[in-house]
């Protein structure tokens, strides 16, 4: 339970106000972001041809959609992502409160590191990394 | 906690094995000995022997009943991986991760009977239930595999989504995820409160029945049961819907049980019962797969189970044990004839007690013990949970409504008894070896063990 | 102890006939097993080894308050001494059948044995439920394996019907339990409960259920016909000749005595119920062609006589059903000894094929008609004496009642002497042409049974006495 | 800003949420409105632990009411992400057997 | 309504830190990309551009007008929606990255006082993960509404490259949160401030410099910098995951580089390297304004180093083989990055005491 007790500590002091200036900037952000297209859009000269709006394959001619089934090895690379990502996310808590936590937090991370080892290892001696084949 | 570290770390080794080890046989008998070291733990556990000793800040509380269960539900595994676990390497190509699926269902077992805050309930059903949802679908190249892994999928994650605001909701409403909810506690919400925590547990309540697939939340049932691989599929339908009960039935007890007289709990349980076992055993009868009515009749045993939601007393925890032993042992069974049946129909049973006595005999007893026959444990667990509901002195309508159902449910068991021993035919089946059919014997000498002397099993409550 | 092995006997005699190899071992193993369980009754009956040994009495599911308390009184001496008479004439008549299965046949039968024993000797309410059942199932398979064409549906709807019954009766044995002051299931401390009427009522209605059905009484009785009719001719004689009277055992053991106001509040309904079907029984009867038929009608119609009379709830009734239990099992397995004989010889069992088998068959002829004389209750016979003592109760019970069930006994001589005639007189037929006299196995097992229906009927008084305690129990029960 | 926006927000995500499920027939938007009722119990659980902090707060300074609300939304988040794993898993799985995730297909087949 | 409580002022001062930040930015990222040609023909023995301006100075200048006046096209096989939304996003979420990083300490402008940081919230370090992780999705938006299988197939590695690069980011930065018990970037940098030998010896640096190294590897994968360009490898995929955009479209997916390069530059400063922390000079002595000015020269100084050992890396080493980057980045970093983790826990807790 100690673990996060210093995110409510702050959070006490800290409200909603502090993240209105990252707000700000998203709007600045956005509005920036709309200008310069919009700008650039009436700005460019707009002669358009079939070939121009040919999707672009080196000269030779575009057979069918590229949305076709891809290698699975990106799809499992996402995945392994998300899972490993949540993970990681499990250490940042502990990081901030690593010493108040002391050893027996120590432990009980060795334990988690453990675990996510377990899975490393396994899906690299699965060959869920294997580029080469 | 002995199980539930345990069953984690033989996950892991189990894992490890894949690609540690090559002989694909081996890793049924590894699985075994894990099993088997899985349920000493726990029995030593039983005794006071804890291996590991961690502070959970009463996220979790060991008591006889929920180890007991922890040793029916690891025995009934054991036996399941002894008597199908041949089909297990059938099942796919990556046995070892087979088995490490169903260890970490485990493990999602024994953290369900141990659970006494609303996020362990959602950790244990989640490891319970994510490795199923592959287990299901472990037949890749099958429409039907895929179509059941998909639905139980989407199924199980929307019950998760609906548990999961069951619990923010009684979290508002109390501001605790304990089980147990201090009222005395000064609130500044009154008026809201309540209400938040009575639209809680109905999600709750409505998640829950849907992940034991109590009527009218039950459809996804029958085709899940049906297209996932047959091994698993008798994995799926005993250990984990009696672990489902396990939870459930503490829920109601504690959480529900608090808020008794803001809301009739009782006669909601009552009309999901009747509901559920008119739904199981009517549509049961008109099927023609074996498969697929053991699908139904899951449902239909699972309107039995509920009737503890109704009693809540000694003789209903004893009886929830009982029941899930008796009926996980005898589905195990059936299921292990049926993988080794070529053909899943009723027709595909006939004369098969001229060709293969032994699994008729022993098939003949799962199916006497699971329409709840005396001799076999399937009585004493429909009388416990009976018998738990006549005590409590009302929803004696309840009761025989249920006899009544019971009486129903012996036409589809029969019909699979009449095909095996009344019917002419030829019944074909894969290769059946010695070890196999004295599994099966074993298996129903328990059955009928536990049907002359319950309190085999249910001394270990008390002592 | 002796109870004891009245039940251990036959289940491992049972379970070893399971294994026997051969044909003839099976049959000699069972008919030894079952002769055995015979003396063994006769023993527990004469007492000749101390009466305590009548008594067995173990711990069971202690938390359930259910022990294995089985014990002979005057009523279970003498439906144990039935049971133990009738499975040696069965294995006895059947000797030179041939079975498929025979191991299975005839250990099934033992295990039918090792069920009806318990159920007429458990003092257990839960141990008596557990027996019900266990008699049930062997029956079922005993049935749907060596029955007829229609028998898996027939003995189906016959299961279905026991089964419903049966868990009817286990929520009432449940509701009683619970109401017990000390939360057990001995048979005294159902006796001693206390209820209001309405719960008696209830409670009541739930044992009834089940106890109507077996026996069977109109209007729950649409079982029974068509599963004599299917059911393997032995089989059939021990389910009309024992097994039904499971159904009046319990009404006088577990009904009546635990529930006699309630008992006495439907006393009325049920005569009523019984003479219809007993008047309904019969009139069937006489339009039936199939000999098995004919004798299934005709048993619904005694065993109407039976339930209207413990209903009636005088004494003289009461001990007339003793004695006619016993009674109508002896004639009705000597009826279906004669039907089998025919059966197997002739191939047939419709009365219009046959005739003139006197000629053919003297012997034969001479035991089917004391057999049927029995039947109906003509005087030296031993029916007469339970019929005439039913009859008498049920008369002071309400005249009316007795003067329509009187009807039944008009129609029974109408329909016997009708099948009498059909088979023994006339010309002979192309079936019956090549018809020969009775076996010597046969005819000596037959002549026992004639010689126990003369002497009974002569002299009926061991059974009174064996039953007298039973008789008077429920009968202070009744009126207390 | 009162916490009640909050939950009425939360409240609001889940409803498209169910809804979606409820009536859509593509596997992966019904797969993402189940992941939308997840975040919106998220949300919900937060703004709860806020809301019992805060009531919390104000009769005692150290309490940490409303800290295992967050630590609860962790858990969430772990769980969903092994979900999305699986689920995508079968997903492409199906779409690799039959070149559709219409949900309707698979009662299509049995027919 | 909070909206109407707000200090107006407050909101103002934002905003114009805001304008000034995300314009210095760009006018970073724009003078990086003649950083790079310059450096890039120093290394290579060229001239670069020298042509626009004194040596060339307005080259950035030209080119981003060139970009804004060519012709705007839109594929007919692709998603129009989403072809515009892709690098709308890139440089949306390059753009939003600096919000939390603190620039220098604090100005005092008319008896006010500004805090050089856009936002100074507690779970900093969060925030610039949670941006960054955006920024796949411009690629990958790109890629796959451009509808061209070489876009499509550099989107997909761009998109697995960045995020395993991600993992080991990620990982690597606890064993320095470990240390400094905070995810503040700003309480970060005012750690570091308080080492010895004029303040450097307290840089995160001497402490981690394994985490430092795997941090920096990996904030060069993100930015798709080479030798980690495989997403736009013209070799192999023509022009990688933008190659049918043009105009101002292609303008901001290659701007939004630069600016990752930027903002990823400044993040390494602050976490190791003492952000705005000049060495050797006692900040505490002089006006604020003047500490202020001095932590921004310093800061910037820093960065602009940072940029050319990421530009002299460029063009010194060859580009990584796919299944190269993908080993180095999942089993070379990945555990590096943990065991660094385990030993600077162990180290601080034996140092704590037992």
């Amino acid at each position: 339970m100690t673990l996060l007790n210093m995110f409510l500590d702050t959070a006490a002091a800290n409200s909603a106000a502090n993240y209105l200036p990252i707000g700000i900037q998203i709007f600045f952000a956005i509005g920036f972001v709309a200008t310069m297209l919009v700008l650039s859009n009436f700005m460019g000269p707009k002669r358009k041809t079939s070939d121009k709006l040919e999707t672009f394959a080196s000269g030779i001619e575009t057979h069918g959609d590229a949305r076709q089934p891809m290698a699975i090895k990106y799809f499992l690379v996402a995945i392994l992502f998300v899972l490993f990502d949540v993970e990681v996310i499990f250490f940042y808590p502990y990081a901030v409160n690593f010493k108040e936590l002391g050893w027996a937090g120590f432990g009980e991370i060795v334990l988690f590191v453990a675990f996510f080892l377990a899975g490393f290892v396994y899906i690299i001696k699965k060959g869920a990394l294997n580029w080469e084949d | 906690m002995n199980a539930i570290i345990l069953s984690a770390a033989f996950g892991v080794v189990m894992m490890l094995c894949s690609f540690l080890i090559k002989n694909k046989s081996n890793f049924r008998h590894i699985a075994s000995v894990a099993l088997l070291i899985l349920l000493i733990g726990n029995i030593a556990d039983t005794y006071g022997y804890t291996f590991f000793a961690i502070d959970t800040h009463g996220m979790l509380q060991f008591n006889r009943f929920g180890l007991l269960f922890n040793s029916i539900a690891i025995g009934s595994t054991l036996l399941y991986v002894l008597l199908t676990g041949k089909e297990i390497e059938n099942a796919g190509m990556h046995v070892a991760e087979y088995f490490t699926l169903i260890l970490f269902v485990l493990c999602g077992v024994t953290l369900l009977s141990a659970y006494n805050n609303l996020l362990t309930l959602f950790l244990g059903i989640e490891i319970m239930s994510i490795p199923l949802y592959i287990l299901t679908g472990s037949d890749k190249r099958n429409m039907k595999s895929n179509e059941a892994a998909l639905k139980y999928f989407l199924m199980g994650s929307f019950s998760t989504g609906l548990m999961l605001m069951g619990i923010a909701l009684t979290y508002g409403g109390t501001g605790t995820f304990s089980l147990e909810v201090v009222r005395n506690a000064p609130n500044m919400y009154k008026g809201l409160v309540s209400f938040l925590e009575i639209l809680g547990l109905l999600f709750l309540l409505v998640s829950m029945a849907f992940k034991v697939s109590a009527a009218p939340f039950h459809f996804w049932t029958p085709d899940v049961y049906d297209g996932a691989p047959s091994v698993f599929t008798s994995f799926m339908a005993t250990i984990v819907k009696a672990a489902g009960f396990i939870a459930f039935i503490k829920l109601c007890a504690v959480r529900m049980a608090e808020t008794e007289s803001v809301v009739d709990w009782k006669m909601i349980y009552a009309i999901i019962i009747v509901a559920t076992l008119l739904v199981g055993n009517i549509t049961a009868v008109f099927q023609q797969s074996v498969k697929r009515m053991l699908a139904y009749s899951s449902i239909a045993q699972a309107g039995f189970m509920l009737f503890t939601l109704i009693s809540l007393n000694d003789m209903a925890y004893e009886g929830i044990l009982l029941y899930s032993a008796a009926y996980s042992l005898a589905t195990i069974g059936i299921f292990a004839v049926l993988v080794k049946m070529k053909d899943y129909t009723f027709d595909g049973y006939n004369g098969l007690a001229k060709t293969q006595p032994v699994l008729a005999a022993t098939n003949t007893v799962f199916l006497l013990s699971l329409s709840g026959i005396p001799l076999t444990a399937g009585f004493f667990a429909k009388y416990y949970m009976l018998a738990a509901v006549v005590k409590t002195g009302n929803y004696t309508w309840l009761v025989i409504t249920g006899v009544l159902f019971a009486a129903v449910s012996v036409y589809y068991y029969f019909r699979v008894i009449q095909a095996m021993y009344f019917k002419e035919g030829n019944a074909e089946t894969t290769t059946i070896v010695p070890s196999f059919k004295y599994g099966l014997i074993a298996l129903a000498a328990i059955i009928i063990l536990l049907g002359i002397f319950p309190t085999l099993l249910l001394r270990w409550l008390y002592f | 102890m002796i109870a004891l092995f009245l039940i251990l006997l036959p289940l491992i005699g049972g379970l070893a006939t399971f294994f026997a190899k051969s044909n003839s071992g099976a049959k000699n193993i069972s008919l030894f097993v079952s002769l055995l369980t015979l003396l063994l009754v006769i023993a527990g009956i004469s007492g000749i080894f101390g009466s305590s040994l009548n008594f067995y009495d173990s711990a069971w599911i202690t938390p359930l308050g259910a022990r294995f308390t089985i014990g002979l009184d005057g009523m279970s001496k003498m439906l144990c001494l039935l049971t133990a008479i009738s499975f040696p004439v069965v294995f006895g008549v059947v000797y030179n059948n041939k079975y498929p299965q025979p191991a299975s046949f005839f250990g099934l039968m033992l295990l039918l044995q090792t069920g009806l024993m318990g159920v007429f000797m458990a003092t257990d309410c839960l141990l008596f439920y557990f027996f019900w059942e266990l008699a049930l199932i062997p029956a079922y398979f005993l049935c749907s394996i060596w029955g007829g064409d229609k028998r898996i549906k027939v003995t189906f709807k016959f299961f279905i019907y026991t089964f419903i019954g049966s868990l009817l009766m286990l929520v009432g044995i449940l509701y009683i339990y619970f109401k017990t002051p000390d939360h057990s299931f001995a048979l005294t401390s159902f006796y001693k409960i206390k209820l209001s009427a309405a719960e008696e009522n209830f409670a009541f209605l739930l044992f009834f259920i089940a106890f109507a059905i077996k026996m069977p009484v109109f209007p729950f009785h649409t079982w029974q016909p068509d599963t004599y009719e299917q059911a393997p001719t032995p089989v059939t004689m021990i389910l009309s000749g024992v097994m039904v009277k499971m159904g009046l055992f319990a009404v006088l053991r577990w009904l009546v005595p635990v529930f006699p106001a309630a008992s006495t509040h439907f006393s009325h309904i049920i005569i009523l119920l019984s003479v219809i079907g007993m008047v309904y029984a019969s009139l069937i009867a006489i339009r039936q062609d199939d000999l098995k038929r004919l004798i299934a009608y005709s048993s619904i119609a005694h065993i109407g006589l039976m339930c209207a009379a413990i209903f009636s709830a005088q004494q003289i009734g009461i001990e007339g059903v003793m004695i006619q239990m016993f009674n109508h099992g002896i004639n009705v397995i000597g009826l279906w000894i004669v039907a089998e004989v025919i059966e197997t010889q002739l191939g047939t069992r419709k009365l219009s094929e046959l005739g003139g088998l006197a000629s053919k068959a003297p012997a034969l002829a001479i035991i089917l008609v004391v057999m049927a004389l029995a039947n109906i209750a003509l005087p030296l016979t031993n029916a007469f004496v339970g019929e005439f003592m039913m009859f008498n109760g049920l008369f002071r019970y309400n005249v009316w009642m007795a003067a329509v069930a009187g009807i039944s006994i008009i129609l029974a001589a109408v329909y016997t002497l009708n099948m009498i005639q059909k088979i023994f007189y006339g010309e002979t037929t192309v079936v019956t042409d090549g018809a020969i006299d009775l076996a010597m196995g046969t005819k000596i097992i037959l002549v026992v049974l004639v010689v126990l229906v003369l002497a009974l009927g002569i002299y009926p008084q061991p059974i009174l006495q064996l039953t007298s305690d039973t008789v008077a129990a429920v009968f202070s029960k009744f009126h207390s | 800003m009162p916490i009640q926006y909050y939950i009425i927000l939360a409240a609001c995500l889940f409803c498209i949420g169910v809804a979606g499920v409820l009536t859509r027939r593509n596997a992966i938007i019904v797969f993402m409105c189940i992941e939308l009722m997840l975040n919106a119990v998220n949300l919900m659980l937060v703004a709860f632990s806020k809301m019992h902090y805060a009531a919390a707060f104000a009769t005692d300074n150290a309490s940490t009411a409303g800290t295992d609300a967050q630590l609860f939304v962790f858990f969430i988040m772990v769980v969903a992400a092994a979900e999305v794993s699986v689920g995508l898993a079968i997903i492409v799985m199906m779409y690799r057997n039959i070149h559709s995730v219409d949900i309707n297909f698979l009662n299509r087949l049995k027919n | 309504m909070i909206l109407l409580t707000l200090d107006w002022a407050f909101i103002i001062e934002k905003l114009i830190l805001i304008a000034i930040v995300v314009s210095a930015s760009l006018v970073i990222a724009m003078y990086a990309t003649y950083a790079e040609r310059k450096v890039a023909a120093v290394m290579q023995d060229r001239r670069g551009p020298n042509r626009a301006g004194p040596f060339g100075l307005l080259q950035p200048l030209a080119d981003g007008m060139k970009l804004f006046f060519k012709e705007e096209i839109i594929p007919n096989s692709s998603n129009k929606f989403l072809f515009i939304m892709g690098p709308a996003l890139a440089m949306l979420t390059a753009m939003m990255t600096s919000a939390v990083v603190p620039w220098g300490n604090k100005l005092e402008i008319f008896g006010t006082t500004v805090s050089l940081q856009i936002a100074d919230i507690n779970i900093g370090i969060l925030y610039v993960f949670g941006v960054v992780s955006l920024g796949v999705y411009g690629i990958m938006i790109g890629g796959w509404a451009s509808n061209n299988k070489f876009s499509l197939l550099a989107a997909l590695r761009g998109a697995s490259q960045v995020i395993s690069y991600e993992l080991a980011m990620g990982l690597s930065l606890i064993a320095l949160l470990m240390m400094t018990g905070s995810l503040s970037l700003k309480t970060i940098v005012e750690e570091q401030m308080k080492g010895g030998w004029g303040g450097i010896l307290g840089w995160n640096i001497w402490y981690q410099p394994l985490g430092f190294l795997i941090f920096f590897v990996c904030a060069m994968a993100e930015c798709n910098r080479a030798p980690f360009d495989l997403p736009e490898a013209e070799s192999e995929l023509n022009m990688g995951y933008h190659q049918e955009y043009s105009s101002m479209k292609l303008g901001f997916y290659l701007f939004s580089e630069y600016i990752n390069m930027f903002i990823s530059c400044a993040i390494i400063t602050t976490l190791f390297f003492g952000g705005y922390d000049m060495p050797f000079i006692d900040e505490s002595s002089m006006s604020v304004n003047m500490a202020a000015l001095i932590g921004i020269v310093a800061f910037m100084a820093k960065i602009f180093f940072f940029i050319f050992v990421f530009m002299w890396i460029r063009w010194t080493l060859p580009r990584f083989r796919y299944d190269q980057l993908m080993n180095l980045g999942w089993k070379g970093l990945i555990p590096l990055a943990l065991a660094n983790m385990l030993i600077t826990g162990a180290v601080i807790l034996a140092r704590q005491g037992f």
